[in-house]
């Protein structure tokens, strides 16, 4: 009998079988590390300690988390109107400049919370407007998504080391980055927060654009699930043609799908330019959007999903750091190899251990 | 095995009608999960009959053949071929037994063609070359035996269905079947055709082959069958010899409870003109002339059946009217407004509704939630949104409402929309676009794939709707539904509206009018 | 004094037998003589480098150098958090009373390689492989083309950059390409300041029997006979006097800007090139070395105006 | 340097930038043919390029190291197809695993074993594939006109480069004239026909993914070791994302494929030409404009010419009878 179709309870389906999986990604990866000739019990509370063992590296992981919450709900928002955006990492890199932009016009004149909300807009609308293109060639002229935001990644990668080096770049400085924005472009530290919890967050970077993808979180699920755009976009993605009998319009959908996704990966950039380094710089970005795809997918496209997966992402980014750093046998890289190991096992592999459990589950209900 | 069956020379005869069963059934279970698909199944088919299997919705027969053909795996119980118990383990080893299926849904690689088809698994070799030449000469003579002609080089995707049928029965005699199973096979074909399917299978009947045939139409397995058995939930409930039962006895065994077979319906009054379609032109997906020119007017408080073959322009036809398709010229009016470059969600506020000819890609989501589903394009209606948002509540509650008044089973507007049985599924289809109170209604393929209670349902919610006033057109290749429900009937071949007529022309004049011969 | 080295690598790594790689050579060098360990760490972002340089100050590691201007902010940040603790930078400038900035002149050393280049072309053209289009490569390149046209008035000079991302540094299949291409347009001599991605540079021009120039670190061996000379920038001196100054506590903050005069940037000739280098070249080398050391040759730094006079 | 040269030039560079394009687009062609959505392309070759530059530095033989290359994609191959085959899992995360596993693995374990920061030590010229000079090369090379196409960019090219072209022909053989190919083409676009049929749709697919296996073998050995003489991390470098465009663009035939790979070649080729070149009207124009240039012009050649690409049917979707 096949087993696929027999349900299981709750904390089998979203935890067991979860903890199962990661477990054995793991497993594997002390593997690796033992191959090197390291312990992999010492990585392993390196790993914990460092993302978790102290309020600096918690707020270090949260500080990650929050860039990957953004990119998760890009690429979510997007999958779920059956699009697969893999131009989150372009998005943000252009949202930077948008929120940049605005940083550096307002720094002097008002303070960070009226530069705020303007740097969230102008980020969005610039990440958005990278998705303009690709949306608009897939919605008129059904050229293939994946392939065009691959394509806008690097020409976005290209226009802001231009803008960077020739624009934007102070005179005389050699990296090619803006100047740094003064308080009124620096978004603020979540230190209260930590502290409530008797915690303290140190040097850590984690800021209040933690709390605006909260929000943009929540919205999206709002938009999603309770909206009649989102159930629109739903009704595209799973199928066309019943959206055309529905007089959903594809290209207007499509569109706006785009755009937002397009939105929510540049509000990444809030966090780490006005957050953390208080200037654009080349690469801010750093694979984020592409770690958005497997937060996204191991989220199962919900926001919710999407926030836990971005901690545990955090978890391993600042864990993997401490680790590399602590064991310099180990480069950093290893994080890489965690990281697909569990996307392998978390996310492709997550019905493997089912049928076991469902044949266990049964033993222990007919005992 | 399948080598040797399939060089077996044409000339040799069994006697027609042995005692020898050609496939036993023993005790066959089967469970999806948490559904009892087969339960306990005992079943004999003689050899050289054509024995029937009827049942509704769900009731598991596809499942049994499918178990039969190697394709799922029954969870206990025995099959025994020519009175040997064998292992089916897939289906290689049943076609190696002899056993060939035309499944429900078919089995065909639409950009190949009818000989790729054919091949596909009986290449005869590493290399295509030498398989090709000896399986066209093969096909020849299969189409010469049994009058299945099929060009070898076409595509099946610029089939139409019926060809597309013929491909996979040619398919399974390719390989020798000696025990075809054919799963609702006359679901897409027009009368002509159906009828020139049953002659095929009186020929291999004749032949000493065996043949199951699946289907919902009693009047086939009164036709054509000798034995008839019938599935309900799970179970094999009765076998009959056709000759001793009748169609009201196998619909009681059937739905568990009597059913009225024919539809009761009053005269009709027609009021003023509600849609009008004038000189229309629609071409299709590659560019063809679909729809030619065609005009029509459909009243309040009538029924216009559109009866034709399938493919000869009445999807084309509906999907224009109902804002899907653009239509290349020609003008469409809605109860005097031209609606020819409305969308379909502004049609709907205009007051037509639609039930679109397939409710798996157009009516219906398969992965929403039922509740979902019910406000499908009304979505953006007053009553189920706030602003911006949808009004879960009220949606829910109005699905509960029609789930109630069209006992859709079960009874969930949480469940998936996938796991609803196709007659349920139309239900849900057919719910949301009445209960709009819409002032026209267009409607393709009501009944399709839906068993009889759930046809009985519908068509008097059809009939009362015309009561109502409403003007209804109705597109179906079922002629029996058309003569039915329809207070006019058009037929239209290759594009054209070739004639009109009542109900009550008889079967022979409609049917040479959708062959294009009469007018 | 107490010491207890520490050393944060630019985002290229350690191994790049380029820029990091002195700066390794430099720390190996004191560890080889002191017989004092040291930790080292290769951040691949801007966030792990700061947090790198912040780790290693908190645990008393003193002095903790960082090579690449990519960790200026952070160095400036992490100084004024621990004003106890002696920082180094490398190839930037920071204004704190206990970082030291060490920079290099790299245009009076590409000018130096450019004269050997512009003498040892048959063809009268050369090129230049860069990695990321930053000021840092321009400067090199417009030195290089300076020293060329010195010797060689009418010489030609290619000019290629890498790429947009940081994957420049490290993509030697596209800069063996763009050699290959300034290879068949004529060049004959490559210049690669282009990091990991110049060994694709080096191994092209060893491929094409054309000569090679390298950087930072002395390529000279990596294919002798075809790597005409290295632009050498002693980023281990600024290393290994960090680590010996601190110990022997005479750590000084503030500016060094190391140029010819000072040996922080040469070209190098040694063993594996002795025999590419005729005696006209090395006068011709010796003279530049000499105007430069006496301010007869001014070399034009690309990133004071951004421009490189042609 | 006169016209014919440029052509000349930027046609062999053309040639060499598309032959692990070639490659790897056929291995995705013969995988997403099958149904079976590979994004892992990228990563298989890094896989191969580092499996192929240790043994050929461990054994001084290319062969050997060409060997390996295949052996490791191969391995991902078969990690690809357990966990999208055999578990049905999601086809897309699984090769996105694949990709970022590599990324990191090769580093590692580069890293801990040769001690140059995920590099491989150089090659020496046995250990790499050779440029092989046609007969007559040299002699014809004074001829105009056909003398330089010859001896530039018909001979000299190592044994991998013929091997690619030699690939093309091949695969369209095998998918059009064989039982296997077409059961291959059938199991992408309906599975339930190859499994009615009686035909295992598993280890059809299992084969498949291994012949994507093989070839990315190829093109990753070819960058590490014929193109390059040592493994440097992620000298993929996005290859097996263009691949994966020139194989829509190709609309999944072979034939196409290699044009579509030459042209992403020769867009690359003419980049590098291009940059710091003065270009008439405009002067010199930003680098950064040359470098974005081969992807400006795929969206347009997407957006203008080729319309919508249908994928194979049942790509991307694991097939289950049993739901
Ligand atoms: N692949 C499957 N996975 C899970 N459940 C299935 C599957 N196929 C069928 N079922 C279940 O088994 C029952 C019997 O289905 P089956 O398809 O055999 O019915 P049927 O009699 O052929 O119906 P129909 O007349 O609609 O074709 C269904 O009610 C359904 O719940
Ligand atoms: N995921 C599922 N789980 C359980 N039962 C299912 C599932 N999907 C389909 N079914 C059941 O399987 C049965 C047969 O499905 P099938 O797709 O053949 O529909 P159908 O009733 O035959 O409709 P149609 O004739 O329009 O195809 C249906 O009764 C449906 O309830
Ligand atoms: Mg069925
Ligand atoms: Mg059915």
């Amino acid at each position: 009998m096949s087993t696929a179709s027999v349900p299981l309870p709750n904390w089998i389906n979203y935890g067991l079988i979860p903890l199962l999986n990661l477990f054995v990604a793991f497993l594997i990866s002390g593997f690796v590390v033992w191959l090197i000739g390291e312990s992999p019990l010492a990585a392993l509370s390196l790993l914990i300690d460092g993302a978790l063992g102290s309020g600096e590296g918690i707020g270090f992981t949260l500080y990650y988390a929050t860039s990957f919450i953004f990119t998760g709900l890009s690429v979510a928002v997007a999958i779920h109107a059956g699009l697969f955006n893999i131009g989150s990492e372009g998005q943000a890199y252009l949202g930077g400049l948008g929120c940049a932009l605005v940083a550096l016009a307002l720094d002097h004149y008002v303070p960070w919370y009226v530069t705020m909300p303007v740097a969230v807009v102008g980020a969005g609308l610039f990440g958005a407007a990278w998705a303009f293109i690709p949306a608009f060639l897939q919605a008129k002229r059904g050229s293939h998504i994946v392939i065009t935001t691959i394509m806008f990644n690097y020409i976005g990668a290209a226009l802001m080391v231009y803008l960077l080096v020739h624009v934007l770049i102070v005179p005389g400085k050699m990296a090619p980055e803006t100047r740094t924005f003064l308080e009124g472009g620096q978004l603020p530290k979540l230190g209260w927060l930590m502290n409530l919890f008797g915690a303290k967050l140190g040097a850590a970077p984690f800021n209040v654009s933690f709390l605006i993808a909260l929000i943009a979180a929540y919205f999206v699920w709002l938009l999603i699930w309770r909206t009649k755009l989102g159930f629109e976009m739903r009704t595209l993605g799973v199928s066309q043609s019943a959206a055309a009998y529905a007089g959903i319009p594809y290209a207007r959908t499509v569109m706006i799908a785009m755009l937002l996704s397009g939105a929510l990966a540049g509000m990444m950039a809030l966090n780490p330019v006005m957050g953390s380094s208080a200037r654009l710089q080349v690469e801010f970005v750093g694979g984020a959007g592409f770690v958005g795809i497997a937060v996204s997918l191991m989220g199962r496209n919900h926001p919710v999903g999407i926030i836990f997966s971005a901690i545990l992402f955090g978890i391993l980014y600042q864990g993997g750091d401490w680790i590399s750093f602590e064991m310099p046998n180990i480069t950093r890289e290893m994080i890489l190899v965690i990281q697909g190991l569990v996307i392998l096992f978390a996310g492709a592999l997550e019905y493997m251990f089912r049928p076991a459990m469902v044949r266990a589950y049964q033993q222990f209900k007919a005992a | 095995m399948a080598e040797l069956l399939r060089h077996t020379p044409f000339s040799y005869l069994e006697p027609a009608v042995t005692d020898t069963p050609a496939i036993e059934l023993v005790g066959i279970d089967k469970k999806f999960g948490a559904v009892h698909a087969n339960k306990d199944i005992n079943l004999t088919v003689t050899k050289g009959t054509i024995h029937g299997i009827i049942g509704e919705n769900g009731a598991g027969k596809s499942t049994l053949m499918s178990i039969i053909y190697g394709f799922y795996h029954a969870d206990s119980g025995e099959i025994r071929v020519n009175g040997n118990p064998v292992t089916v383990k897939d289906s290689q080893a049943a076609i190696a037994t002899g056993i060939g299926m035309v499944h429900q849904h078919f089995m065909l690689v639409d950009n190949f063609t009818v000989l790729e088809n054919i091949m596909l698994g009986a290449e005869g070799g590493a290399l295509l070359a030498k398989g090709v030449s000896s399986a066209r000469a093969e096909l020849r003579r299969l189409e010469k035996d049994y009058g299945l002609e099929v060009n070898p080089d076409a595509l099946i995707e610029e089939l139409p269905v019926g060809l597309q049928q013929r491909v996979e029965i040619l398919k399974a005699m390719y390989r020798g079947a000696e025990i075809l199973i054919l799963d609702e096979p006359t679901g897409v074909l027009t009368p002509a055709e159906a009828d020139h399917l049953f002659k095929i299978l009186r020929v291999l009947r004749d032949q000493g082959k065996t043949v199951i045939l699946i289907t919902h139409k009693l009047r086939e397995i009164m036709a054509i069958t000798d034995t008839v058995s019938v599935m309900r939930r799970g179970e094999m409930v009765a076998t009959r010899k056709t000759s001793e039962t009748t169609v009201e006895e196998l619909a009681e065994l059937m739905v568990g409870r009597r059913v009225l077979l024919r539809v009761q319906k009053g005269e009709a009054n027609p009021g003023k003109v509600i849609l009008s379609v004038r000189s229309l032109t629609v071409k299709d997906n590659r560019g063809v002339i679909m729809v030619d020119n065609v005009s029509f007017d459909v009243r309040a408080g009538e029924i216009v059946g559109i009866a034709g073959v399938a493919g000869n322009g009445q999807s084309e036809l509906l999907e224009a009217i109902a804002g899907i398709r653009k239509p290349h010229s020609g003008e469409i009016f809605l109860d005097g407004q031209t609606i020819d470059k409305a969308d379909p969600a502004r049609l709907r506020e205009l007051g037509l509704a639609h039930i679109p000819e397939d409710r798996h890609h157009m009516g219906l989501v398969l992965k929403f939630e039922e509740y979902e589903n019910s406000v499908l394009g009304y979505h953006r209606n007053p009553g189920y949104s706030k602003g911006p948002l949808l009004d879960l509540d009220a949606i829910r509650k109005d699905a509960m409402e029609k789930i109630e008044k069209y006992d859709i089973r079960p009874p969930n507007p949480r469940l998936k929309t996938a796991n609803f049985s196709g007659g349920n599924q139309q239900k849900i289809v057919v719910a949301r676009e009445i209960e709009r109170d819409p002032t026209a209604l267009i409607i393709g393929q009501p009944t399709r794939g839906v068993d009889i209670g759930a046809i009985e349902f519908i068509h008097r919610r059809i009939i009362e709707m015309r009561d109502q006033g409403k003007a209804i057109l109705l597109v179906s290749v079922e002629l029996d539904e058309i003569r039915a429900l329809s207070d006019r009937i058009l037929v239209m071949f290759a594009g054209h509206v070739v004639g009109e007529k009542t109900p009550d022309a008889g079967e022979q004049t409609l049917g040479l009018m959708m062959a294009g011969i009469a007018a | 004094a107490d010491v207890k080295p520490a050393l944060v690598y630019g985002t290229g790594g350690k191994f790049d037998k380029s820029f990091n790689e002195a700066a390794y050579n430099g720390a190996e060098k004191f560890k080889k003589e002191t017989g004092i360990a040291y930790r080292d760490f290769e951040p691949t972002g801007d966030t792990q480098g700061e947090q790198a340089i912040r780790n290693f100050a908190s645990r008393g590691f003193n002095p903790v150098i960082a090579v690449s201007f990519a960790w200026t902010s952070a160095i400036e940040k992490v100084a004024a958090e621990f004003p106890d603790t002696k920082f180094v930078i490398v190839d930037a400038v920071v204004d704190k009373p206990n970082v030291r900035s060490v920079v290099y002149k790299e245009e009076e050393g590409s000018f130096l390689v450019g004269t050997l280049a512009g003498l040892a072309s048959k063809t009268g053209k050369v090129g230049f492989v860069g990695g990321m289009d930053i000021p840092l490569i321009r400067k090199f390149e417009c030195g290089y083309e300076q020293g060329a046209r010195s010797v060689k008035a009418d010489v030609e000079v290619f000019q290629n950059m890498t790429g947009t991302t940081g994957a420049a540094w490290n993509d030697p299949v596209r800069g063996g390409e763009l050699t290959k291409n300034q290879i068949d347009q004529g060049a004959d001599v490559i210049y690669a300041a282009a990091g990991a991605t110049g060994l694709g540079v080096l191994q092209t021009a060893a491929d094409n029997k054309k000569l090679s120039i390298g950087v930072d670190s002395n390529q000279n061996h990596l294919h002798p006979g075809s790597v005409l000379t290295s632009m050498v920038k002693r980023v281990d001196l600024a290393v290994y006097n960090g680590f010996s100054d601190v110990k022997g506590d005479k750590f000084t903050a503030g500016v060094q800007a190391l140029g010819v005069k000072e040996d922080g940037v040469a070209a190098a000739v040694d063993d594996n090139n002795k025999a590419l280098i005729t005696p006209e070249m090395q006068a011709a080398l010796d003279k530049a070395r000499e105007g430069i050391i006496a301010g007869t040759i001014k070399v034009h730094d690309y990133t004071t105006d951004n421009a490189c006079p042609k | 340097m006169d016209y014919y040269d440029i052509f000349i030039s930027v046609l062999s560079s053309t040639i060499r930038l598309s032959i692990p394009l070639i490659f790897t687009a056929l291995a995705g062609l013969f995988s997403e043919r099958a149904g079976i959505f590979d994004i892992g392309l990228e990563g298989k070759m890094l896989g191969s390029a580092f499996a192929a530059a240790c043994v050929a530095y461990l054994t001084g033989s290319a062969w050997l190291g060409l060997g390996a290359g295949i052996i490791c994609s191969v391995a991902l191959s078969l990690v690809h197809g357990f966990a999208s085959i055999t578990n049905r899992g999601n086809q897309i995360i699984s090769g996105v695993a694949i990709n970022f596993f590599i990324a990191g693995i090769t580093i590692v374990l580069g890293g801990a074993w040769f001690g140059q920061g995920g590099r491989t030590p150089q090659l020496l010229p046995d250990a790499r594939f050779a440029p092989i000079v046609l007969p007559g090369a040299d002699a014809i090379r004074g001829v105009p006109v056909i003398g330089p196409l010859y001896a530039n960019v018909i001979s000299g090219n190592n044994i991998l480069t013929y091997l690619a072209f030699l690939a093309v022909p091949l695969s369209w053989w095998i998918l059009y004239r064989t039982r296997f190919g077409l059961r291959l083409r059938a199991v992408g676009e309906n599975p339930g026909a190859v499994d009615t049929a009686g035909i295992s749709v598993s280890w059809l697919r299992y084969r498949a993914v291994m012949c994507a296996g093989i070839l990315c073998g190829f093109s990753g050995t070819y960058l590490a070791i014929a193109q390059s003489a040592a493994f440097i991390k992620d000298m993929s470098a996005g290859k097996g994302y263009i691949a994966l465009a020139a194989l829509v663009f190709a609309k999944w035939k072979p034939v196409p494929v290699m044009f579509a790979c030459l042209l992403f070649g020769f867009l690359d080729a003419l980049a590098n030409f291009m940059q710091g070149k003065q270009v008439p009207l405009i002067g010199e124009v930003p680098v950064q404009i040359f470098q974005a240039l081969p992807y400006i012009l795929t969206c347009i050649l997407l957006a203008g010419f080729i319309g919508v690409a249908i994928p194979p049917k049942a790509g991307g979707v694991p097939y289950t009878k049993e739901r």
